[in-house]
């Protein structure tokens, strides 16, 4: 059953405003796949009233734990830094759509902004141990050195990483999509993995469109339910002019040819 | 179960129904989506999302935003249509072996009296629930439930078409929910639901835009419970029909407040996004009540409020 | 002051006001109760508690009551009567040196009448604000604020009598506040206040009996304030007077949300409660927006949502 | 100005579901009198949204302390246990009117029933270190021995301590009101001093006007303010068949006489 409590092992601070959470919960880092999420309830009262989903960042089934990062940009989020160790939340999952994988002795193109890079970390993960064969080419930006959060763990899954930065406090200066256009025109992507801000998104689904990669990406909406019950995290489908898809249900992984992003809410 | 459990059980609009506790329309899919999460077999009914004639798209997303104590939705009707519902979605919540209650819309009289005739000889559908907060194409996007009159007219058409029982449930939007459930009564419901949603509205004053993607949106939540136990109050003074109260219930002590208040059987909305759960948490909440407080049946309790 | 000082001044209604903030009717008292608390001189208006022609008891205890993000209230119209608010309550409130609304409410429209003569000649009254979410007497306890016939001519006698300007203060239990809002203003209203309270109830379901003595309240707080901005919006989309948006305001966030949607001025009703120099507070977090955003006079925000 | 910030410098729990309190808060360790009591702000969320009054149960001038006794009876109060040392409270007080002291050499009664004992405790306490020569006899009744919570705090500030419960598992058995009844016709107490549940001030009403002793109780209604500007926490008045009073104003503290007890809700 997607559904289990966890115990909140080890609480660090990954970065100002970021924490990485780790907990004990044997189902979920048993079954969990790269690019799901799980449905989490930040207080056994009202406030806030609804769960609220997070990717997993890694799982380590043998030690029963999974690994969270979260952001903290609003009520709900703010409340982690409240959480002492041995904390036991109430979370649904692994839920959702994860990323399908690449084919063997294919390169991947892992492209990661901010707290988006979760998902990522999970990919490589299992990348890194998968005997696929597979040439992990990561990038990631953020706007500044600080916010680059957890990129050691990154890094250290791939096989080559590349850091951009809007400040240029670290790597490169500038957006990781200028990074990516540049790599696209090399051409030895095979395919292409993203998540972060939505802006970030509709231009890496644009890049990859113009240089004819196929490309996941990993959304978000917010949500009530988390399995597919309320319709509440729609974004639009690209299999007609009025369709929609569920972010918690058919994704958060789409393929970047799914989404109809010209009809996103800029 | 021994000689001292408390009878659960409870006649509404001619069902029997196990429990007096069902799932608020919307909010619980078709069923499926939440069987991995309680057993749903223990449901006194199911209540579905709406259902239209022909497959409806929805509203534009952000759809959903949390509010103090509550969130505001903006769905639409998003469904697959009639025909398909019947076809996909009715075969398994049939399975769960609870009566199932079908929520339908429509955008004109017509649309309803078609989705009755279809609906209520579907096998496996016990009642029609009949969402009129929905604008009436023909009356200039009136909305069906704040006019006694074009609710009437509406529920008289679906009561001489349908095989099954008529449910009709209101609009919390109005100046008298009474007159609204008067005028309902008369035209022949078998039993009414109230409340839907609030009409609200949240900015992200950041971004200087409303949060939802249609603007405005229904509030539902605990945040709305007091007005809906008030609408439920009210309405049982006046009115004969079986009430089925809804509005912000999280747990047992929520739904006795609707069913003391008159309320003969409850809907579970918001709170299932919460806790999938909340359904069976109420029913057994309702049971321990009962025990506590020595009430043999739960149908006894119904508009059991003292010194009012 | 630096020269990038935004400016928070807004007009309304003729009154000049320091800052768009106020107290909300009822959740003030007379100014003095709290004024150990804030610096009440800070305030763009202070609007005090109902004053009728005699004075009134109230209602029977217990009057209040927490919900979910709100709280019930039944206080009834407890006050001493004009004679005594003139007296005793308006020397200390002058001492203030911000605009005062008196909120006015009476059973018949005569009383309404009286109260504007007295007060709007009253020194140191800058305006009435009219409460119609009371029933009249002489039309079977009907809610003058529910009809938009009853308030048209409610307003228009004001209006006449009055040498103050009349902001009215519209109830939320109504099916259509635009109605409302337009019979207002074609009476001669100066300005317009929302929300008033939503009609709520709860029940003690151990005792089995309503929390409040008089069985149902006015639900404020943070769980209507969707309602209430959506009131506004609708309000501001359709009359041209100058409206005062309240309804659950704990913060400037909070405020700015009525801003943006309409509003030129807010009041902070509950939140005074829970925090009393609430509303010194919402100013203060007001001039941060604007300095942040770049935006030089907080008059240049209302309405200003984008995009819809 | 009546308003501080107080530190929780340490919390015991006194009974099964009754916490003690001990708060560093120097302006109303120095202002509060006896009866007088404090609106605290529970949480910085909404939830619970309002403040909750408690009666100051002792103060310590010169260590900055007060102290609170709390029991849990629902939400507000049920958030005290999750609260460590070191939380900081916001709070409206020294608030309302206490008790108005005996002359010197008076024989008081204080009858407390539950976890009314607190403004009691303040009360013996002030008399204990006074130079009015009152002598203290003190009644106190709970359901059960565990429910007469700070038994020895009271005792030890009083010169003559009487315990009754309902079950008998301490002191007499039977109800406090019942061994009151016996004290007032003994005939020598000059006044009477009681806070406990509702029905026990109306039957300590009722044998004080018997038997012609005055009396003064500190009463409990639902409160917004606390401080008297929304008319919430009105009680039915003596001056006239429609008054009322505030209970955060007028009171906490009332002569029996100010209460139409005929009015009171049952
Ligand atoms: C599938 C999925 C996976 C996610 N994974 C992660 C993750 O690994 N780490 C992480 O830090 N965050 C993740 N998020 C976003 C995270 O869910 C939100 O940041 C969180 O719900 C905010 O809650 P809050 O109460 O703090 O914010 P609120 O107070 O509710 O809102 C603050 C702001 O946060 C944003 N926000 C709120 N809810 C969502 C949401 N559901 N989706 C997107 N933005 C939202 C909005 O901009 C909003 O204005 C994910 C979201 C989805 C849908
Ligand atoms: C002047 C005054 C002094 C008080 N002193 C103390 C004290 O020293 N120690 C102590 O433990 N309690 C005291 N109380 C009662 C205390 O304020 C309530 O128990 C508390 O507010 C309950 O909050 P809650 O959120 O836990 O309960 P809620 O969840 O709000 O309600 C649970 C139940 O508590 C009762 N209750 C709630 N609020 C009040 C209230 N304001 N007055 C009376 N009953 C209420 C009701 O029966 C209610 O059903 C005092 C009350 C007043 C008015
Ligand atoms: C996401 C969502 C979708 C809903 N869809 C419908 C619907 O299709 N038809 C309907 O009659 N009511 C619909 N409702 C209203 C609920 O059935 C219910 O009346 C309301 O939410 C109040 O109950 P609650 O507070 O328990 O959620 C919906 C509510 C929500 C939150
Ligand atoms: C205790 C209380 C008393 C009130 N008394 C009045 C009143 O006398 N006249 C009036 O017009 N509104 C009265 N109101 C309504 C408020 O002025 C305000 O419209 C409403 O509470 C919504 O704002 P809020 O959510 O910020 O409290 C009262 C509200 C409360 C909570
Ligand atoms: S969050 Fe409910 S359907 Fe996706
Ligand atoms: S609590 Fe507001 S007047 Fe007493």
């Amino acid at each position: 059953m997607p559904r289990a409590v966890a115990e909140l092992l080890h609480r660090e601070q990954a970065a100002p405003g970021h924490y990485l959470l780790q907990l004990r919960c044997p189902e979920i880092a048993a079954d969990a796949k790269p690019g799901q999420f799980v449905h989490l309830r930040l207080s056994e009262g009202l406030e806030p009233l609804l769960r609220r989903p997070f990717s997993i960042m890694r799982t380590e089934p043998r030690e029963e734990r999974i690994w969270l990062l979260v952001q903290v940009v609003g009520s709900g989020t703010g409340l982690i830094a409240t959480h002492d160790e041995g904390t036991v939340y109430d979370l649904l999952g692994p839920l959702g759509r994860g990323w399908r994988l690449p084919r063997a002795n294919e390169t991947a193109l892992l492209v990661a902004g901010g707290v988006g890079v979760a998902p990522l970390i999970f990919l490589a993960d299992a990348l890194s141990v998968s005997d696929l064969g597979v040439y992990v080419r990561s990038l990631f930006g953020a706007a500044t050195n600080e916010a680059l959060v957890c990129w050691t763990e990154f890094a250290g899954r791939c096989n080559e990483f590349t850091t951009a930065t809007e400040d240029g406090s670290a790597g490169e200066q500038g957006l990781v999509t200028e990074v990516l256009a540049r790599e696209l025109e090399r051409g030895d992507a095979d395919r292409v993995y993203a998540c972060g801000p939505p802006g970030m998104l509709v231009e890496v689904a644009r890049l990859c469109a113009e240089y004819d990669v196929p490309c996941q990406v990993s959304m978000e909406q917010w949500m009530a339910c988390g399995v597919g019950a309320c319709l509440g995290c729609a974004v639009p489908s690209a299999k007609g002019p009025q369709e929609y898809v569920r972010v918690c249900t058919e994704g958060p992984v789409f393929d970047t040819t799914e989404i109809a992003w010209d009809r996103m809410r800029p | 179960m021994s000689a001292m459990e408390p009878d659960l059980s409870v006649e509404l609009a001619g069902l029997k129904l196990a429990n007096p506790v069902m799932s608020a329309s919307g909010t619980f899919g078709y069923g499926t989506e939440y069987a991995p999460y309680l057993d749903c077999s223990r449901l006194g009914a199911i209540v579905t999302k709406a259902v239209t004639l022909e497959a409806r798209a929805g509203n534009p997303p952000p759809r959903v935003r949390e509010t103090p104590a509550g969130m505001l939705n903006s769905i639409g009707l998003q469904n697959p249509g009639v025909e398909a519902f019947i076809a996909e979605k009715l075969p398994p919540l049939r399975e769960f072996g609870v009566p199932i209650i079908v929520n339908i819309s429509g955008q004109r009289i017509e649309d309803f009296v078609r989705l009755a005739e279809r609906l209520s000889q579907a096998d496996g559908v016990s009642a029609l629930e009949v969402n009129i907060s929905c604008p009436n194409v023909e009356h200039e996007g009136m909305f069906f439930g704040t006019d006694p009159e074009l609710t009437a007219r509406l529920v008289a058409a679906i009561a001489e078409t349908s095989a099954a029982p008529v449910i009709v449930k209101l609009s919390p939007n109005v100046t008298d929910i009474v007159e609204m459930s008067v005028a309902a009564q008369q035209a022949g419901a078998d039993a009414l639901s109230l409340i839907n949603t609030l009409l609200g509205m949240s900015i992200d004053v950041e971004a200087r835009r409303p949060h939802l993607g249609n603007v405005t949106g229904g509030l539902s939540g605990p945040a709305i419970r007091p007005v809906a136990v008030r609408m439920v109050y009210e309405v049982a003074q006046e009115v004969d029909l079986p009430l089925i109260g809804m509005g912000g219930i999280m747990t047992a002590r929520d739904a006795l407040e609707f069913i003391l208040v008159g309320a003969t059987a409850v809907g579970v909305g918001t709170a299932n996004f919460v806790e999938p759960a909340s359904t069976v948490r109420v029913i057994d909440g309702l049971a321990e009540y009962c025990r506590r407080h020595g009430v043999p049946r739960v149908a006894d309790l119904v508009g059991a409020l003292e010194g009012t």
